[in-house]
């Protein structure tokens, strides 16, 4: 699990590095999407990963062998701030298309 | 032996549908064109939550329907907004 | 109060579902679903008269028969592959039908079922276009619409 | 406390010169002054029975005691003196600037500075903390740097006064380094006892660090060669300011810290050589320039450089006698120069100039001031029976003998006498062509004539006092003198005589030399000089501030504007490459250096359905990465695929809380790019296929670092997750989200409980997120090219034109008539699920963000399903009103539990009866999951609806031929 | 917990969000209750930032207040703590008093210059006081993510081309680094098992091996996150572009955004990574790489044409100078570093919103001009000698003497407390050889002359700048500026001299700060024994005391 | 993956309908996706996934009701919602994306679509009247 978990953040992580580093906007938000994808999978990893041992009691259920709830927690924060800021990453990047004219990520577009 | 069959269904079942979302990812990737792309976003969506249904008898716990709930009513949304897109060249007007 | 009893009948079943067949769940669901049903209010939908609703069951009973069968009609014709030929089209039926409920029905059962595909309804026509996988005969397609479930849903709409 | 009345009368005073500034009163302002100086001397004056006789005066006042930093006034002898020429000459200046400034000068301010400079060098002068001298020193360039830019809508004004400030300003940095480095010798920055630790001082490493830093602070300000040359350039000022500041005063300031410090830092080789080499460079230089300026004030100016290295020269001998002598033509240059300067001024005034080739003959009109001059110009040159011939005897009898054995010790009498006739050849210079000879021809202002009596006072008095010490010094000067050296010296206060005749003696005959060598120098030179250019030959077109410009524009900017662009960046690659790359770096070489070996991977335990479900998610995130640029839409898709793999992920490792909420955000997200992907311009790949080498070679460094990082980030991530935590605080929240919480949703209960100050603060971002894409909207601007509908519509619209039998709009009607239905039917039933999700959020999963998002999709929904103008027509969503409710209903539910003395977001919770439903959870919290709930709801909607109206914004504002097109 | 003063905690951050929150509840157009709300919650703030301020000095009488606020009455590991002691006291402090000139000035003209100013106005300082206040690794990620928010929606205020494409990057960094902390908090919640920072302190210690590589590089990762917001070169290439493309008072108020950064250093690394093997290792990136952004600030301050570059590049020396000093790890300089970095907010707060009004009246090319001509050394020919003074107007004397203070503030020159402030790093710098009678180190010389050099540097471009704006251009036409617009600048301008003529309680209360950070074990004890309301315990002797 | 947790206490006939029903659900949604694979144009493609959308689902969602059903000695129906949902929601879905390709295909002028309204159906419904 770990194995799979760790290459898939990894493959994550090196698209969105990938992207982001593109000189358009659109590229950039793409990457940064990817980017949280990854970063999100990897603090849910950290607690250590665990199949069928969701954080929910009941009658007989023994406390021990649940997952780890904080790493949880941190993520469903992190995806919540996560989309604001791809929101808002997306609609400043439409003004400055709006006000520049051009979808480069400085404004302008780069003498090749 | 009734149960050695359930697991071996069961076992058939994510295959097939792990097979299944792949040839979706195919689709998705190569396209040619865009209403393909899309179709095949939906039917990703359809098969990921067969295989988290699937999942679901696995383990034994109900705690998962609402995930595959949600793709089931709520994932067209955005197979709509796309469609939406291809055809009008604006999601909402 | 209730501007959908059905609607509102349904959203009770639905809450009942999700949460459990329990007293009170079913007066909590019957006050969410009068919540919904007023906010369904506020859409002004054009507002569906079903005066022959006891027939719905025997539609849903013939569509899911025939789903079946198409599903295993169509799984044939995948599963043979270049083997088998096959050939796709389209085809125009014009419709009587102008309820937007019942088109939208007879929508989701032509599409539901594989092999069929609604594509698109011209209202000034009133005809609709629909793309057959495995298209035999044109006329046979157009008086199955026509006849199996246009006729019904005319019946239970109208 | 009369220290302190001394040093703060000047100032205020000079804020009451500010308060003036709206008066018109040119006479008020200068009358003031006039009385505040006088005060200010009377003061200085009644203080001199206690200083006599190496009596101090000391005040202390805690300023940053901890730091050694005090405000400490002490008056010596020698502060005394230097006190007495700041507010005497001080006086003077004000007295003659009251009558030399214009009518349509701003005087007040004027007045203000002056004032304000001369509370500085008061500190200064009265400092007895080695710091609060440095502030009165930084305060003395501040003020100098106002007074000389006074005119300053002129130039030359601006521009010396900023080569003041500049030089000035550097040397006061390294002087407060300097003092610095001496406080750490000595261990306090007490004036007293950095005077008593000479010895330790010389003899620590860091002596000559700290003498290097202090002795540029005191040469620059001193016009010491090298740093010269911005004097000249300050005589753009107003000439009281140059009487004052420029002979007078500050620039004694640099030879007045050369003698304060004479006890602590003289009498080694450094000192010696140092000093010296500067010292006497400027005494020859300065004269040298002088003879051959044009202007008068500029002649005066050299002098005065030349004049501040003798004194230097003989504070670089290090014998006391040299040090009485330097004391002493402080003084008498103070008094000769200032009355001097005064007299150019008058000159200036009456004729409107200062150039020496077109004044001439002017005793004829102008015979008392001529008069005084040539007086003042014979103590220049060091005429008998003047005080400048005293002091200058004192420096020619010092200069022969030998100090420290050295080169300069075996020039300086040749050097001494050289610079003493170019000083009698200046001084002639400055008479002859000004005073006599045929009378002006080409004057500014053709009728020159005696200045009002009172301007002319000062010089009167100044040139009598020259006279007066010229001629009986021990009975004049004498007392005050000795006060002054022997509070410096203290006991090695040699014997000295301040006699007019010493005998027939080797200085004698020096004098005698140099008075005939330098009349004999002006006869040759005369002619010349009467014609040449202004400076002297060589150096004409060398000058000093023109270096001082060349480097100063080419290092502090075409320099800095190189490094600036070379070191920086103003685009966002290079950014966010720095930013990954710094990322890896701080992980990859904190576990290097801490010696990270990755562990063995482990195959065996791996699901292969995981596996495979992860094989297609890392397809679609590469495809992703692919397809980005050229196909959004596709890439778009491909994400969605990413994100559904990510989701089967938190399903399958015991996450449905994050499931859920992942895909409902995953759903908005996507529709949120599709919104924006119709502002974006369009991008073909046929088009912009060219790429050049150095794109791709930065493309190949892109792609090694996205390996980099994506591989580090696999075997942190590996590492972390096969690295159990035993102890971690999640226990704690296993134990008690039930027990203590109310929910057996641990997460739930964390979100809303244990750490509901995070779900606070994210809801906030939330909050604050969709008022700032609210407000950018407002301003949305499309770009030229997107401002036209899609093209999809324009064909559909087209095409519903051009048919007789079709209306604007039929085919977006068609194509949405079914499918609208359905997608209103949905309404209720999506509404209800988020209900649904909301109230079991607690206990199982779901809760209030998911249910809000959820909640926003419906209402997504009937726009899409409707468009604009149909869904605002029958949903009335006020999002700011749902934001603000959930956002104080957070709060409030928090505050509530202050009503119960518990802390903020305690939260209470308990199973409530209910008849006929049972046991209801009733849990505070459910009122903090609404604030959540509401906010989200009014958040995501405000983000979607700004967003799609902008479509709609556009074909208003194009509206006039196309009206009412997609209307009912 | 006890006593009513114990809730003033959380009142710096339920304040504002209050405020916020309550303004949306009015239209744009009810401009004067927008104002009033704003005003009424930033004074609010102030004076509980203030009555903190006095209770961590030792105000309130021992025991009644213990700094510990255990939000949701959870015990301390596990919930999530608010901590004021000196430190946080101080920023707090700090923070509403630029807060205040800065919504005074707003409200002259700018707070209508786009929707919702004073809403994110507050959430800014919510975020800002937040991110002071609490003992939560993630809530710290939370609270910056709170005042960056704000921040990207203010920097944007006013729209126009120059703003957004500034808040493009500027967003964009954040993102990534954003992503970083993310990374960084949760490899050490991984490694660690907590979050709570005085939790972590106490573990720290305990774990070993791969564990604690583990723990640095998330620590190191996290690190690079605040080096980013502290503008560290070569990771602060954003800044001088966001900060000069704000409207005056929303750069006024980002002049304590960057300190965030360095309080979080500062925090963390005493507290929590104070000793340690890789305590070296930060200590010496925070040196030099101190060292390289007062450098690149320094030619940034030369090489900047427009007054807002001028300033954000001060903001750069600043930030360079804090990281060098901390990065010299001792207490007395570090005291120094605490007054400088009090000084150099309100200054640089200061400087930007004054330099709005300079502008107003003056033709952008006009300057630019000027400059050009200068640097060639052209201008002087051009002009005739004049010898009569220009009576200035009431506006521009004022401005121009604000302009001079700021002048002296920045460059370190006396008597503002740009002075003090300098004097007092550099005495602690020079005094660093004396205890042990070893020599100063070369790096300490080093900082000193970087020190100078940038004061030099800010003296040369000041001049530049002020004679061009001031003397050159007379005939440009005066600003129109409201007494509103100039009170705030005066006010922030009195305040260093307030810190001036107070500088030696002022320093004071620094010392004592770093001596409370340089005990660790305080802040620690204070939090892991905070009791919790209601809740009878047979805990430790003491929690309280004070911290 | 090949062991059930809890599947013990299932009888055997259930145990085997749901074995059923999951094969018939997995094997129909695999052929369906198979088909969109390979069929050769968007308007046959378009069919392949409703095996998916109908009774692969239908399959599934039996299974799943079955298993809990009787696992849990209670009726568990709540499958029974994403049955419908899926089948409520495909349509539109197909419907919005079937007429948006067949928009693209006409305005690039493609041959093999029929084109907007058909001419006879203009002229005998010419005169008619708008629906609604
Ligand atoms: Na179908
Ligand atoms: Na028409």
């Amino acid at each position: 699990m770990e194995l799979v978990l760790a290459i898939g953040i990894g493959i994550m992580t090196g698209s969105g590095v990938w992207l982001i580093l593109r000189p358009r906007t659109y590229q950039v938000i793409i990457g940064l999407s990817l980017l949280s994808y990854a970063v999100n999978l990897f603090i849910f990893g950290v607690g250590g990963v665990k199949s069928n041992a969701a954080p929910l009691l009941g009658e007989g259920v023994d406390v021990s062998t649940l997952t780890d709830p904080v790493p949880q927690a941190l993520v469903l924060t992190a995806i919540v701030i996560g989309f604001a800021t791809t929101a808002l990453f997306l609609v400043v990047l439409l003004a400055a298309r709006g006000l520049t004219g051009t979808d480069h990520v400085d404004g302008r577009e780069q003498p090749k | 032996m009734s149960h050695t069959i359930l697991s071996w269904a069961m076992v058939f079942a994510q295959i097939c549908l792990v097979l299944a979302m792949a040839l979706a990812a195919l689709r998705m990737a190569r396209g040619p064109r865009a209403q393909d792309r899309v179709l095949a976003l939906d039917t990703l969506y359809v098969n990921s939550m067969l295989l988290l249904m699937v999942f679901g008898i696995r383990t034994g716990k109900v705690i998962y329907f609402e995930a595959s709930l949600v793709i089931g009513m709520l994932g067209f949304v955005a197979t709509v907004a796309l469609a939406k897109f291809l055809m009008r060249g604006e999601v909402i007007e | 109060m209730l501007p959908y009893p059905l609607l509102s009948a349904s959203l009770v079943v639905m809450w009942l579902a999700l949460n459990g067949f329990t007293l009170g769940h079913l007066i909590l669901g019957s006050v969410v679903a009068v919540f919904a049903s007023w906010g369904m209010a506020s859409l002004r939908p054009a507002k569906p008269r079903m005066p022959k609703w006891y027939l719905l069951p025997k539609l849903v009973g013939i569509v899911l028969y025939d789903i079946v069968r198409s599903n295993i009609a169509v799984a044939s014709i995948l599963v043979a592959g270049r083997g088998r030929r096959f050939r796709s089209g389209f085809i125009t039926v014009p419709l009587d039908l102008q309820n937007p409920t019942a088109l939208a029905v007879l929508a989701v059962v032509v599409t539901s079922t594989p092999g069929t595909a609604w594509l698109e309804y011209n209202s000034l026509s009133r005809t609709v276009l629909i793309h057959v996988l495995d298209l035999v005969d044109e006329a046979e397609w157009q008086a199955l619409i026509k006849g199996r479930y246009e006729a019904l849903l005319m019946e239970i709409f109208e | 406390m009369i220290l302190v009345l001394l040093v703060c009368l000047p100032f205020v005073g000079s804020l009451a010169a500010v308060v003036l500034l709206r008066t018109d009163s040119r006479v008020l302002a200068a009358r003031m002054a006039g009385a505040v100086t006088f005060v200010a001397l009377v003061l200085t004056a009644v203080l001199y029975p206690s200083v006599r006789d190496g009596g101090k005066v000391r005040l202390d006042l805690e300023w940053l005691p901890q730091l050694g930093l005090n405000v400490t006034l002490r008056m010596d002898g020698f502060a005394w003196l230097f006190a007495m020429l700041v507010t005497g000459i001080g006086f003077l200046v004000v007295l003659y600037a009251r009558y030399y400034m214009s009518e349509e000068d701003p005087v007040p301010r004027f007045f203000s500075f002056l004032l304000a400079f001369m509370g500085s060098m008061l500190g200064i002068v009265l400092s007895g903390n080695i710091i609060l001298l440095s502030v009165f020193w930084e305060l003395t360039s501040i003020f100098s740097f106002l007074l000389i830019s006074y005119w300053h809508n002129n130039a030359a004004a601006r521009d010396g006064a900023r080569m003041a400030l500049t030089i000035t300003g550097i040397g006061g940095f390294c002087l407060l380094a300097g003092l610095l480095v001496l406080g750490h010798i000595v261990g306090s920055y007490d004036l007293d006892v950095v005077l008593a630790s000479g010895d330790l001082i010389k003899a620590h490493p860091l002596y000559l660090t700290a003498l290097v830093l202090i002795l540029i602070g005191a040469l620059t300000k001193s016009a010491q060669v090298p740093f010269h040359f911005w004097l000249p350039n300050a005589m753009a000022a107003p000439t009281p300011v140059s009487a004052y500041l420029h002979s007078a005063t500050m620039v004694k300031a640099g030879v007045f810290l050369l003698v304060r410090f004479w006890p602590a830092l003289s009498g080694t080789y450094e000192w010696f050589m140092l000093v010296g080499i500067a010292g006497i460079s400027t005494l020859i230089l300065g004269a040298y320039f002088a003879m051959f300026q044009q202007d008068l004030k500029g002649l005066l100016a050299y002098s005065t450089i030349s004049h501040l290295g003798l004194i230097t020269t003989l504070l670089s001998l290090g014998s006391p006698l040299a040090a009485v002598a330097a004391i002493f033509h402080m003084m008498n240059h103070a008094t000769f120069k200032a009355s001097l300067f005064m007299a150019a001024g008058i000159i200036d005034h009456e004729t409107g100039t200062r150039d020496m080739r077109r004044l001439s003959g002017l005793l004829k009109y102008l015979p008392i001031t001529g008069t005084l001059a040539m007086v003042a110009s014979a103590a220049m040159a060091g005429v008998p029976l003047l005080n400048g011939f005293i002091s200058k005897e004192m420096f020619f009898a010092e200069a022969v003998e030998t100090h420290a054995d050295s080169v300069l010790d075996r020039i300086l009498p040749y050097v001494a006498t050289l610079a003493g006739a170019f000083s009698v050849a200046y001084s002639l210079r400055f008479i002859h062509m000004v005073f006599f000879g045929p009378p002006p021809t080409d004057l500014p202002k053709p009728k020159p004539h005696e200045p009002p009596h009172w301007m002319r006072f000062p010089i009167e008095f100044l040139v009598l006092a020259c006279l007066v010490v010229g001629i009986i010094p021990s009975l004049s000067i004498g007392p005050f003198l000795h006060s002054a050296v022997i509070s410096v010296l203290g006991d090695r206060t040699p014997e000295y005589s301040l006699a007019i005749w010493h005998g027939i003696n080797t200085p004698l005959i020096m004098s005698l030399i140099a008075l005939v060598g330098g009349a004999a120098l002006y006869v040759v030179m005369k002619d010349y000089l009467a014609k040449c250019d202004n400076g002297p030959p060589l150096f004409r077109h060398l000058g000093g501030q023109r270096i001082f410009e060349r480097v100063l524009v080419t290092v502090s900017w075409k320099w800095a504007r190189w490094l600036e662009s070379n070191l920086g960046t103003r685009h966002l690659q290079p950014q966010l490459r720095l930013v990954a790359a710094a990322g890896f770096l701080a992980g990859a070489v904190s576990l290097y250096l801490a010696g990270f070996s990755p562990k063995p991977l482990a195959f065996k335990d791996v699901d292969p359905i995981f596996a495979a479900v992860w094989a297609i998610g890392a397809f679609c995130a590469l495809g992703a990465a692919y397809q980005a640029k050229y196909h959004r839409l596709a890439a778009l898709v491909l994400l969605g695929g990413a994100g559904i793999t990510t989701c089967i992920t938190f399903v399958w490792l015991s996450a449905p809380d994050l499931a859920i909420t992942q895909l409902v955000v995953e759903i908005v997200t996507t529709v949120l790019l599709l919104l924006g992907l119709r502002w974006l311009p369009k991008r073909s790949e046929k088009v912009d296929n060219s790429v050049s080498f150095s794109a791709r070679s930065r493309r190949f460094r892109d792609f090694l670092l996205a390996i980099s990082c994506g591989f580090g980030m696999f075997l942190f991530s590996y590492a972390i997750m096969t690295q159990p935590v035993p102890d971690a605080i999640a226990s704690y929240f296993l134990d008690k989200a039930y027990s203590e919480g109310g929910g057996r949703n641990v997460v739930n209960v964390i979100l809303v409980d244990f750490r509901g100050f995070d779900t606070m603060g994210e809801i906030a971002v939330l909050a604050i997120v969709a008022l700032t894409v609210f407000a950018l909207l407002r301003r949305f601007r499309p770009a030229p090219d997107s401002i036209e509908k899609p093209e999809q519509q324009r064909i559909q619209n087209a095409f519903d034109a051009e048919r007789p039998e079709r209306s604007a709009g039929d085919t977006v009607r068609d194509y949405l008539l079914v499918p609208s239905v359905i997608m209103q039917w949905m309404f209720p039933v999506i509404a209800t699920f988020a209900v649904y999700l909301f109230l079991r959020g607690h206990d199982l999963p779901g809760g209030g963000f998911a249910a809000g998002i959820t909640m926003a999709i419906a209402f997504l929904l009937q726009y899409l399903a409707g468009g604009v103008r149909w869904a605002e027509d029958r949903l009335r969503i006020l999002p700011l009103r749902w934001m603000g409710f959930g956002l104080i209903m957070a709060a409030a539910t928090g505050m509530g539990a202050w009503l119960l003395g518990y802390p903020f977001l305690t939260t209470h919770s308990q199973y409530i009866e209910v008849p006929f439903i049972g046991k209801v959870p009733a849990a505070s919290a459910l009122l903090f999951d609404l604030g959540v709930f509401s906010l989200v709801v009014g958040a995501t909607v405000l983000i979607l609806i700004a967003l799609a109206h902008q479509s709609v914004r556009m074909h208003r504002v194009r509206g006039l031929d196309a009206p009412k097109a997609e209307e009912n | 917990m006890s006593g009513w003063q114990q809730h003033l905690i959380i009142a710096p951050i339920v304040i504002p969000l209050i405020a916020g929150a309550l303004l949306l509840f009015f239209d744009e157009r009810q401009r004067v209750v927008k104002a009033m709300i704003s005003v009424v919650s930033t004074l609010a703030l102030a004076a509980v930032a203030i009555n903190l301020f006095r209770l961590a000095n030792g105000g309130g009488g021992a025991g009644a207040f213990d700094g510990v606020y255990l939000l949701g009455n959870w015990p301390a590991p596990f919930g999530i703590v608010l901590v004021v002691d000196r430190l946080s006291a101080l920023m707090l402090v700090l923070a509403a008093i630029l807060a205040i000139p800065a919504l005074v000035y707003a409200l002259a003209r700018w707070h209508a210059a786009g929707a919702h100013f004073h809403s994110l106005f507050q959430f800014l300082l919510m975020g800002l006081n937040g991110a002071f206040l609490t003992g939560d690794l993630f809530n710290l990620f939370v609270f910056f993510e709170v005042m960056l928010a704000a921040s990207y929606g203010l920097l944007m205020h006013g729209s126009g081309p120059m703003r957004v494409k500034a808040g493009l990057q500027y967003i964009a960094v954040n993102l990534a680094a954003a992503l970083c902390f993310l990374i960084g908090v949760s490899a050490i919640y991984g490694s660690a098992g907590t979050l709570n920072m005085a939790d972590l302190a106490l573990r720290i210690g305990e774990i070993e091996g791969e564990r604690r590589m583990l723990l640095e590089a998330g620590a190191a990762i996290l690190g690079v996150v605040f080096l980013i917001k502290a503008g560290m070169w070569p990771l602060n290439f954003w800044l001088p572009g966001a900060y000069s493309a704000a409207v005056a008072p929303v750069a006024g108020i980002f002049a304590i955004m960057s300190k965030v950064g360095i309080y979080v250093i500062l925090r963390l690394s005493l507290l929590v990574f104070g000793q340690g093997e890789s305590a070296g290792l930060g200590l010496n990136v925070l040196l030099y790489g101190g060292m390289a952004t007062i450098a690149f600030g320094t030619i940034g301050v030369l090489a900047s044409q427009a007054l807002g570059r001028l300033a954000s590049y001060s903001v750069l020396v600043s930030s360079g100078t804090l990281l060098a000093v901390l990065g010299l790890s001792n207490g007395e300089v570090t005291a120094g570093a605490l007054f400088y970095m009090v000084s150099s907010t309100l200054t640089i707060g200061a400087f930007f919103m004054l330099i709005e009004l300079v502008e107003r009246g003056q033709d952008a090319g006009a300057s630019v001009l000027a400059v050009t001509m200068e640097a060639y050394g052209d201008a002087d020919e051009e002009e005739q000698e004049v010898e009569i003074g220009v009576t200035m107007p009431g506006t521009i004397a004022v401005l121009g003497t604000c302009f001079a203070a700021c002048g002296i503030l920045l460059s370190g020159l006396p008597p503002l407390s740009g002075f003090v402030a300098k004097f007092a790093m550099l005495t602690g710098m020079i005094g660093m050889g004396a205890s042990a009678d070893q020599p100063v180190p070369a790096s300490v010389w080093w900082i000193v002359g970087l020190l100078i050099l940038s004061g030099l540097a800010a003296l040369i471009s000041m001049t530049r700048a002020g004679i061009r704006t001031f003397w050159a251009s007379m005939e440009g036409t005066v600003p129109r500026v409201l007494v509103m617009e100039m009170a705030p600048v005066m006010l922030l301008i009195a305040l260093t001299l307030t810190l001036t003529i107070k500088a030696g309680p002022a320093m004071h209360y620094m010392e004592e700060t770093v001596r409370n950070l340089q005990q660790p074990r305080t802040y620690i004890d204070a939090v892991i024994n905070a009791r919790r309301a209601g809740v009878a315990e047979a805990s430790g002797p003491d929690g309280g005391g004070g911290i | 993956m090949s062991s059930i947790e809890h599947a013990a206490d299932l009888p055997a006939w259930a145990a085997l309908a749901v074995a059923f029903f999951l094969v018939v659900g997995a094997g129909l949604t695999l052929i369906g996706t198979i088909g969109f694979v390979r069929l050769p144009t968007f308007y046959e493609r378009i069919h392949a996934p409703t095996l998916g959308t109908s009774w692969g689902t239908g399959g599934v969602v039996m299974a799943s009701m079955i298993f809990f059903t009787v696992l849990s000695t209670r009726p568990v129906v709540h499958e029974i919602l994403i049955g419908i949902f899926v089948t409520v929601t495909t349509p539109v879905t197909l419907m919005l994306l079937a007429r948006a390709t067949l928009h693209r295909d006409r305005a690039e002028g493609n041959p093999d679509v029929p084109g907007e309204a058909p001419a006879q159906v203009l002229v005998e419904d010419g005169a008619a009247t708008k629906a609604d």
